[in-house]
């Protein structure tokens, strides 16, 4: 399971976070830090804020890909199914002069578990990487990161970054227009 | 805040939900499978009333099926000999024996032995025992090796996939009519490798029922 | 514009720019306030009351399932020729019902409709608990209940599957999935908000409860980023099935060869007649919770009207296919075809059409008029019309066509027992008693969708000089 | 047990375990009698074995790890030979029905007899039995029969009964019999009269009444006036020419099962140019062979004599003079008829001396039989179309009148009441019941101890069922045949054979008394080829002598005028019900569940009258529908006694006449208590056929009636709604005149919805020009609509009764609906009848609707039924456009002790053990929430090919699979086979233009196609008016002009394309 199980950091501590109080001292602040190349680091906000990718620097989601290979797996399998459980390999039963495989009397079905497969592709694929449940994390330790729910916004630099180093890291932090920066423990 | 959950937690939640998971599809396999009659119903062996050994008169004494089974070739049902059938011989063979005497008891009581019935089919399923002897299908083919069983034993799931199987592509299980009821047939070299098709003997190639009314009516 | 919060964004004046959707001068803050107070305030009484109510009906459903597992189906008033009555009706008008939750967070959402946010959270439940009435239907109105599980295909020692060519069988895959889909893409639109209550949760208990189906979620943008995506695709999926799932429970009738079933016109005007009666629920509840809730500002006037355009436009299309049926049987030729429909309209249940007709092509046109469209009373009162109009017309398709079909040797009349009309109460009850519950234990409105749409959202906000 | 009550599907007693104390009265000793012919002496754990085919279920222990209840095998100790367990045998037996004596062939299993066929060596059978006979083999499993003989409503023993009677011997010897009376019912039986003989000239004083409602009294009254000692007997297969004065000869009059069968033969056109009798027809009610008639007219019962003069005026203008005081039954005249019709119809019989025949109903008074007979003696029918047989050893007895006032002046001390009921049955002037309690002794034999008469009786003695004792019965045309049993008494009772000679003093069994009468002329070989054939004396009855009118012109003279028929002088008729008769089937489910063939109507009766009538009333056209249909009350007067029922408005009667049908009301058990209203009270003896003066008043109240098919016409009643009114006929049943089929055969195919060739979308999945492929065509030119069929099925295939409650929702179960349709004017249509089971279409709907399967096809063309894969979802019924398809929606075979021991399901059908004996053990009992439908008898098909499998190379012969409603049609007009072999019946009558596919234009391929019915009207009436009767060419071609106006141009050269293959 070693994959699918949420890895927690390695370091002694997890790391430094950052709040803010809008969504625009947020993204300048996210472009600050991609700009100083580090890699291991998020931002926290109640609701995605608009285009914080391009500050953060992140790739896109591989989401669609696997939504499109759950719903072809669905489909054809739903296929495939209906074929085999009504022709010679299931129980091929005259019905009403149709043929064994009839197949637009087999569309419906099909469809909807190509549907089927391509939902659970996006919400178990975004779980996966998401890496969703995850009960317990170190952050949520913080007092303040509470309010990330509500009306704050936070950058979180962990401790394993290669280029995180705690003095200059939250040197970094407290340039941006940070309300306050705080050090979170790795419990 | 403080933490909710406990580090631990993250591990367990998954182990769970991908037990369960298995669980729930173990679940079908098992009721679909070890819940058949294959595996509920074969080896019944209820005690009889009376112990009457198939071994030693089919098998050691080598009486045909037929001789007490007389209805199979032109019923549905084989039927259970009359208790008459019995006397006819233990009128003089072995009389003192005390199985023989319930025998005779219920016979010169006109009271019919209450024999315990071995192979049940539901009562939606019409089974005709004259159709499948005139087509060559053994006795032993659905029960067994009876020659060689002291008290009657369950040798075929008689699940409907089962008889289904046989129906599709009966020619395995078809033998010359005059071996029908020839226990060993198959194990014997003369009959190696019998094809129906070129039995001179055979009026008609064997087409059995597929389809629903075939059975049930 | 000006720093005094707008009260009106139905009657706003375009050149003051663009209309907003959430008044009253929200910030993040209030949003949240505003939408966690249901929750974490005492129950009303209003509240207990209805409950209450809806308790009794869900009670009257159970007992009767149970009254007619016990003696059979013959506690419905079926005969010979009417063979499908009440059971399959309120199975079509909930499957109906169900369509507008999907539709609104769905195709909404491809159309980039910012107003959605404020109702679909509430519309998705709606959809959920439709879905699960619908769904009991079908399963008890089947005459050897404890067989029904024949309807999917396992591996079994008769080595017998399903047939795939019955429309039913399709009903059974297509409802179930849609079923699940609603479910799924309810729950993930409402993993943040929970996180929300779990943060703001302040018993133990509440933190648990909230803490473990918010599955942790601390408002990462990597997950956001995946997030939105698999929302996005969800969105994607979820129309064409929401589309289907209609076309295919009209199959049912379509695919079968009575006069009157035999239409190639179900599969749109059934979707229509769902969008049309979705859209008077949603309208019916989000009048009462908006107001229990004192959400005016979140639910506003804006979104009623827009919805009120939505079902004037539905069930015109309706009212459209009301007619096309009639000039294709009459077109047609063909005298069981024609007659089928004369006899909708003059036959012995004449009186459930008509009633179909004025409630669901006449009553609608009033929102022709701006002043009915921002009127909650009549907004209110013609939806509740709709949604009687809308249960009639699965009456009068199922029923009548039923009732008189080729050989008029088997020709009847259907009455309902008490047993179809405490059913029919009883699924409302259902209905009711899981609102309920969600009014009082999840947040009605996607406070995290809403916030976004709030103009303090916008990144640039500030440069341009916000505050 | 328990495991055992679960099981949905049950085939019969064979998988159930008889309940122990009935089975000890169940299988009590076999007359030794019984031993030789039919079964052998048996004790009861061997019948437990017969009954078992050796495999009863027992009790519902788990045996080890076996989930499944233990189920024992009780073998025979000795089996009989020729004994096949599970193998049906069938013993030819004879008893009479509805007055009628018949021969029959019993079908038993495993000593159960279950099933009744008609005997094909029996002249009046022919093999066919009508609707009553195959019911009556449920009489015997009734749970309400009468199981111990009682005094005043305690429970006595035989041995109690044996004394008695031994007493009232005793007491008779000594006084000669002063002071006993017998009051008995019609019994044509040879031994049943020598023991009356015998009483009479033992006991000189004692006194012997007959009282019968089928006795056709004046018929032999009216012979009587002829100088003759015997009965008229109709030969309508000589007969081309016939005329049906009030008389449902081929339907439920007299020897209808025959006389329908050669009405049919002479109208089997196969190709055009074939012959065709022609029926003129009429009557005040509206018949199934007024159904049947070319031209039919409505008269009233009291303007029939009227009738006949105008006839034999009509004849004289003819040249046919009829040796009658013409004058004095001119006084009958009372109305001016059509004399023009009167005219033609007495040309075209004049025109066909010596093949005409005229017939008259047993309803209508002596004089007009005599009459009658006259005039067929001068159309030279007399010897040809019908002869007069003389009856012989018919004892001479009072009627019931002089009984009652024997009893009256208590000169009856002691009375023997051998069947009947006369307490319900008598006329209303006749009080027998107080005249009853004025008799020290009165013993009731009858099968029933709750029923009228019993109840006031000192005695009852149960009377066993035809199928338990030996009799012998004469046959009308004097065939004599055995009346053996197939099974020992089930319960203590005696029969009316054993009864008489203990009256005699001796106690013999009747299989002793039948053997006494027929020892000297049958014994060893003869004996058992009499019982085997079910023919013992094959002899025609002598003529009774000549006619002289002589006599009739006396009678004549002394007729008086009856007072119009008007709206201030209704008529009220009085029939014998069709299905119950005089209420001797009252208790019959099956009877009293059966549509009636014109009404419709089930378990109940009602004052029917025509729409005229009704409005002149002020009686509601339509019912009300409060839940389930209700209609009005009625309260009808005649002579200051009076009846209140509901009225049933039923197109066709003559105007002014109100129809009471007899047999209802009465109580003596579960299922006759609360069917229809007695109407007995309101007849007199003078008028106990039909009385004048009598008032109709609506009265509050409404009354629900459970009609099977309130909707008259072939397509949308125009009254409706106007929108209906330009939709025309459906081209359901089609109907043309020979004269039109000879000119375009292929008018039929065009009545239908014109369609082009019809592809399938489908290349076909199973080739069905292979092999045997199943058929059946349905002759809609013999079919009478008589319902035999129905009950047939019925009886074949376990179909359970569901009580009126669920007919009047719908929710009737019976496998063939046998549609009425009325064409024409409401108050004088003409009216078609259409059988319409499941046509078993290749394209089945049913089969794709289903989500289980659980309805597929057979290679074999068969659309099969699987009971125990139905979960139940109905789409089936839905989809299927005859609507053929029938729903368990309560479990009406839900064993008696499951019921008992739970009170909410207290209100479903109960099968208690003996009811279980009667069901067929090779069909499935269906439980709740499955489908059913017509299988074709899948049961004998099968059989069929399984023995043509053993025994040969597997083709079935035609004609070795006849379905029950084949097998029993009175008419032959169901024909079942092979349609690929061109050779079988079925595919040679596929083969005439007159077949057609109803709904084919939805490319269904039903297996069951219809022969189009033909009319043979008289040119001259037809010429003078087109118009007076309905459904005739000018219909026809209306139809057809439906069709093409739907289907836009008819293009002439696509007839031969759009034939059905």
């Amino acid at each position: 399971m070693a994959g699918i199980v949420p890895d927690l950091p390695r370091a002694d501590h997890f790391g430094l976070l950052a709040e803010y109080n809008t969504p625009g001292e947020l993204y300048r602040a996210c472009e600050k830090v991609r700009d100083a190349g580090y890699s291991v680091w998020d931002a926290h906000c109640p609701f995605p804020v608009h285009n914080l990718h391009k500050a953060m620097g992140l790739k896109p989601s591989v989401i669609p890909r696997i939504v499109f290979a759950g719903a072809m797996m669905g489909a054809g399998g739903g296929l495939l199914m209906q074929w085999w459980m009504s022709s010679e390999g299931g129980y091929p039963l005259i019905i009403a002069g149709k043929p064994l495989f009839s197949w637009p009397a087999f569309i419906p079905v099909t469809f909807a578990l190509g549907i089927l497969g391509g939902v659970f592709g996006s919400v178990f694929g975004m779980f996966a990487l998401n890496q969703l449940p995850m009960y317990h994390h170190p952050l949520f330790g913080s007092k303040r990161f509470e309010s990330v729910t509500d009306d704050k916004f936070f950058i979180s630099i962990v401790a394993d970054d290669p280029k995180y180093d705690r003095e200059k890291t939250m040197q970094l932090l407290k340039e941006t227009e940070s309300s306050s920066v705080e050090f979170v423990e790795n419990n | 805040m403080a933490q909710i959950f406990p580090k631990w937690s993250n591990y367990t939640v998954l182990a769970i939900t991908v037990k369960l998971t298995g669980v729930l599809f173990s679940l079908i396999f098992i009721f679909s499978w070890w819940f058949s009659p294959k595996y509920t119903d074969v080896g019944f062996s209820p005690e009889q009333p009376v112990a009457f050994s198939h071994k030693l008169h089919a098998g050691e004494m080598g009486m045909d099926c037929r001789y007490c089974h007389n209805t199979v070739e032109q019923a549905a049902h084989a039927a259970i000999p009359p208790t008459a059938t019995c006397m006819n011989c233990h009128k003089v063979v072995k009389t003192e024996s005390p199985e023989i005497l319930k025998v005779r008891t219920a016979h010169e009581a006109g009271k019919p032995i209450e024999w315990v019935r071995v192979h049940i089919l539901p009562d939606y399923a019409f089974f005709d025992h004259s159709v499948h002897v005139a087509a060559g299908v053994g006795c032993a083919t659905c029960h067994g090796r009876v020659d060689q069983m002291k008290r009657v034993t369950q040798h075929a799931p008689l699940s409907m996939s089962w008889c289904l199987d046989c129906h599709r592509d009966p020619s395995p299980n078809l033998r010359p009519k005059t071996e029908v009821t020839n226990m060993g047939w198959g194990t014997e070299p003369a009959f190696a490798g019998y094809n129906p098709t070129a039995d001179p003997h055979r009026t008609r190639d064997v087409q059995p029922p597929k389809h629903c009314s075939g059975c049930h009516r | 514009m000006s720093d005094k919060p707008i009260t009106d964004n139905a009657n706003y004046d375009p050149l003051d720019g663009r209309a907003p959707l959430i008044i009253g001068g929200h910030d993040f803050h209030s949003l949240t306030e505003a939408t966690s107070k249901p929750l974490e305030s005492k129950a009303t009484t209003a509240w207990k009351i209805i409950f209450s109510i809806s308790l009794c009906g869900l009670a009257l459903y159970l007992g009767l399932i149970g009254w007619l597992v016990w003696k059979g189906t013959g506690v419905w008033g079926l005969n010979n020729p009417v063979a499908w009555g009440w059971a399959i009706i309120n199975f079509v008008f909930w499957v109906g019902i169900g369509h507008a939750g999907t539709l609104i967070s769905a195709v909404l959402y491809l159309f980039r409709q910012k107003w959605r946010t404020s109702i679909n959270r509430s519309a998705e439940a709606m959809t959920v608990f439709a879905v699960v009435c619908a769904l009991s239907f079908p399963g008890i109105h089947v005459g050897r209940l404890w067989n029904a599980y024949f309807l999917f295909p396992f591996p079994n020692q008769m080595d017998l599957w399903p047939n795939f060519r019955s429309p039913l069988l399709w009903d059974v895959f297509a409802v179930g999935i849609y079923g699940l889909t609603s479910l799924l893409f309810w729950y993930v639109g409402l993993i943040p908000d929970l996180a929300t209550i779990r943060d703001r949760a302040t018993t133990r208990g509440r933190q648990i409860a909230y803490g473990i189906f918010s599955l942790g979620w601390r408002g990462s943008f990597r997950h956001w980023w995946n997030y939105e995506k698999a929302y996005m695709c969800l969105a994607g999926l979820a129309t064409p099935l929401v589309l289907s799932v209609h076309s295919i429970v009209s199959f049912d009738f379509a695919v079968s060869n009575l006069p009157g079933w035999h239409t190639t016109i179900f599969p749109p005007y059934f979707v229509a007649g769902a969008v049309f009666s979705g859209f008077a629920m949603v309208i019916t509840l989000m009048v009462i919770v908006h107001k229990a809730f004192g959400m005016e500002n979140i639910i506003t006037m804006r979104h009623f009207e827009n919805m009120s355009k939505i079902i004037l436009l539905t069930g015109t299309i309706v009212g459209y296919a009301y007619g096309m049926e009639f000039f294709i049987a009459w077109y047609s030729g063909s005298e069981y075809e024609a007659f089928a429909f004369y006899n909708r309209a003059s036959g012995p249940y004449a009186w459930g059409y008509w009633i179909m007709i004025s409630c669901n092509v006449l009553s609608p046109q009033i929102f022709w008029f701006k002043k009915c469209r921002t009127n909650l009373v009549v907004l209110f009162i013609v939806s509740i019309f709709v949604n009687i109009g809308m249960w009639f017309e699965r009456f009068v398709i199922v029923i009548t066509s039923l009732h008189r079909d080729f050989l008029p040797s088997s020709w009847d009349y259907f009455s309902p027992t008490w047993v179809d009309i405490g059913m029919l109460i009883g699924s409302f009850g259902l209905f009711m008693t899981l609102f309920c519950l969600f009014c009082r234990y999840l947040p009605v409105v996607a406070t995290s969708e809403v916030k976004a749409v709030l103009p303090q959202a916008d990144p640039h906000y500030d440069e341009k000089g916000g505050h | 047990m328990i495991e055992k009550n679960k099981m949905t599907e049950w085939r019969s007693l064979e998988t159930r375990d008889p309940d122990a104390e009935l089975s000890a009265e169940l299988l009590n000793e076999f007359p030794e009698g019984a031993a030789e012919e039919s079964l052998t002496t048996t004790s009861r754990r061997e019948f437990m074995g017969v009954m078992g085919a050796g495999m009863a279920v027992g009790a519902g222990m788990m045996s080890g790890c076996v989930r499944k209840p233990v189920e024992h095998i009780y073998p025979y100790s000795n089996r009989p030979e020729h004994t096949i367990p599970g193998r049906p045998k069938y013993f030819a037996t004879s008893i009479p029905v509805g007055g009628v004596v018949s021969g029959f062939l019993i079908e038993s299993h495993d000593g159960r007899p279950t099933k009744l066929e008609g005997n094909p060596d029996h002249p009046t059978s022919l093999g066919a039995a009508s609707a009553q006979a195959q019911a009556s083999v449920l009489d015997l499993y009734d749970p309400e029969r009468a199981t111990t003989p009682s005094t005043s409503g305690v429970e006595s023993t035989l041995a109690d009964v044996d004394t008695l009677l031994a007493g009232i011997a005793a007491k008779a010897v000594g006084n000669k019999g002063e002071g006993l009376a017998l009051l008995v019912e019609s019994r044509p039986s040879p031994t049943y009269e020598r023991l009356l003989g015998v009483v009479k000239s033992t006991y000189p004083m004692a006194a012997i009444y007959r009282d019968d409602a089928t006795e056709r009294v004046n018929a032999r009254a009216g012979m009587a006036l002829m100088g003759l000692t015997g009965l008229p007997f109709l030969h309508v297969d000589q007969a081309t020419t016939i005329l049906a004065i009030d008389s449902d000869f081929i339907g439920y009059e007299g020897e209808a099962v025959v006389n329908a069968r050669h009405f049919a033969d002479g109208r089997r056109v196969v190709k055009p140019g074939d012959s065709m009798n022609r029926l003129y027809v009429i009557e005040p009610t509206f018949s199934i062979t007024g159904a049947m008639a070319d031209h039919r007219q409505r008269c009233a019962s009291s303007d029939v004599g009227g009738f006949v003069s105008s006839l034999v005026a009509a004849l004289a203008k003819h040249g046919v003079t009829v040796d009658l005081d013409v004058a004095a039954l001119a006084t009958q005249k009372v109305r001016d008829f059509d004399e023009k019709w009167i005219a033609d119809l007495a040309g075209d019989l004049a025109g066909a001396t010596g093949q005409s025949l005229v017939v008259i109903g047993e309803r209508h008074p002596a004089v007009l039989h005599a009459a009658v007979a006259v005039i067929n003696d001068a159309l030279g029918g007399t010897g040809k179309t019908v002869s007069y047989l003389a009856e012989s050893g018919v004892t001479e007895a009072g009627t019931l009148s002089d009984l009652v006032s024997g009893m009256n002046a208590s000169k009856v001390d002691t009375l023997v009441v051998l069947g009947g009921n006369p307490v319900y049955t008598a006329t209303g002037d006749l009080d027998v019941k107080t005249a009853m309690a004025k008799v020290a002794t009165t013993i009731v034999v009858s099968s029933y101890a709750k029923d009228e008469t019993a109840a006031v009786a000192t005695w009852h003695v149960a009377a066993s069922h035809y199928l338990e004792s030996w009799g012998d019965w004469t046959a009308s045309d004097g065939t004599v045949s055995v009346q053996q049993p197939l099974i020992a008494p089930i319960f203590k009772t005696r029969s009316e054979l054993e009864i008489l000679s203990a009256l005699l003093g001796k106690s013999a069994t009747s299989h002793e008394l039948v053997v006494e009468t027929w020892e000297d002329r049958l014994s060893g070989k003869t004996w058992r080829k009499a019982l085997h054939d079910g023919v013992a004396v094959a002899a025609k009855r002598a003529p009774a002598g000549t006619l002289a009118s002589a006599g009739l012109n006396k009678a004549l003279a002394g007729l008086k005028t009856p007072t119009a028929v008007s709206a201030t002088n209704l008529e009220v008729n009085f029939v014998l019900d069709t299905k119950l008769v005089d209420g001797r089937n009252a208790n019959n489910g099956w009877l009293q569940e059966l549509p009636d063939s014109m009404t419709k109507l089930t378990w109940d009766n009602a004052a029917l009258m025509n729409v005229k009538t009704a409005g002149r009333l002020g009686i509601n056209k339509t019912p009300k529908r409060s839940g389930v249909k209700t209609y009005d009350m009625v309260e009808v007067s005649v002579a200051g006694r009076s009846v209140k029922l509901a009225a049933f408005i039923s197109p066709g009667l003559a105007d002014d006449t109100i129809f009471l049908n007899l047999g209802y009301g009465r109580t003596n058990g579960d299922i006759a208590t609360g069917a229809g209203v007695a109407v007995n009270v309101l007849r007199t003896q003078a008028a106990s056929a039909f009385a004048g003066g009598a008032t109709v008043k609506t009265v509050s109240g409404r009354y629900p009636l459970a009609s099977t098919q309130d909707h008259w016409f072939m397509g949308p009643d125009p009254d409706e709604s106007p929108l209906f009114a330009e939709l025309g006929e459906r081209p359901l049943v089609r109907e043309i005149t020979q004269d039109d089929y000879e000119k375009h055969p292929d008018a039929i195919d065009h009545m239908g919805v014109h369609t082009p060739h019809q592809e399938n979308l489908w290349p076909d999945v199973q080739d069905y020009s292979k092999g045997q492929q199943w058929g059946m065509t349905i002759d809609l030119n013999s079919c009478t609509g008589c319902n035999a069929c129905a009950i047939a099925c019925q009886s074949e295939n376990n179909i359970s009764i569901v009580r009126k409650e669920r007919v009047l929702k719908g929710r009737e179960m019976h496998w063939i609906r046998m549609d009425r349709y009325y064409r024409g004017e409401p108050d004088n249509p003409t009216a078609v009848f259409q059988p319409m089971a499941c046509v078993h279409c290749e394209n089945a709907p049913c089969e794709a609707v289903c989500p289980v399967g659980a309805t597929a096809h057979s290679p074999d063309g068969m659309n099969d039924m699987v009971y125990n894969r139905c979960v139940g979802t109905r789409y089936c019924s839905n989809n299927c456009p005859y609507k053929v398809r029938r729903f368990n929606y309560f479990a009406y075979n839900r064993d008696e002790t499951v019921t008992s021991v739970n009170p909410f399901l207290a209100d479903d059908e109960k099968l208690s053990e003996i009811q279980k004996m009667q069901k067929n053990p090779d069909v499935t009992i269906r439980f709740r929430g499955v489908m059913e439908k017509c299988t074709y008898c899948v049961q004998r098909v099968n059989q069929a090919k399984i023995e043509a499998k053993v025994t040969g190379d597997g083709v079935v012969k035609d004609g070795d699979i006849v379905p029950a409603c084949q097998q029993t049609c009175p008419a032959g007009a169901i024909v079942f086979g092979d349609q690929n072999d061109p050779t079988s019946r079925v595919s040679i009558l596929k083969k005439q233009a007159r077949d057609y596919e109803v709904l084919g234009e939805l490319n269904n391929r039903a297996r069951t196609t219809y022969l189009a019915r033909l009319r043979n009207p008289n040119p001259a009436i037809e010429k003078r008016s087109p118009s007076s009767h309905g459904g005739d060419h000018g219909e026809a071609v209306a139809a057809a002009h439906v069709g093409d106006a739907g289907h836009g141009t008819h293009a002439v050269d696509q007839h031969t394309e759009e034939k059905h293959d």
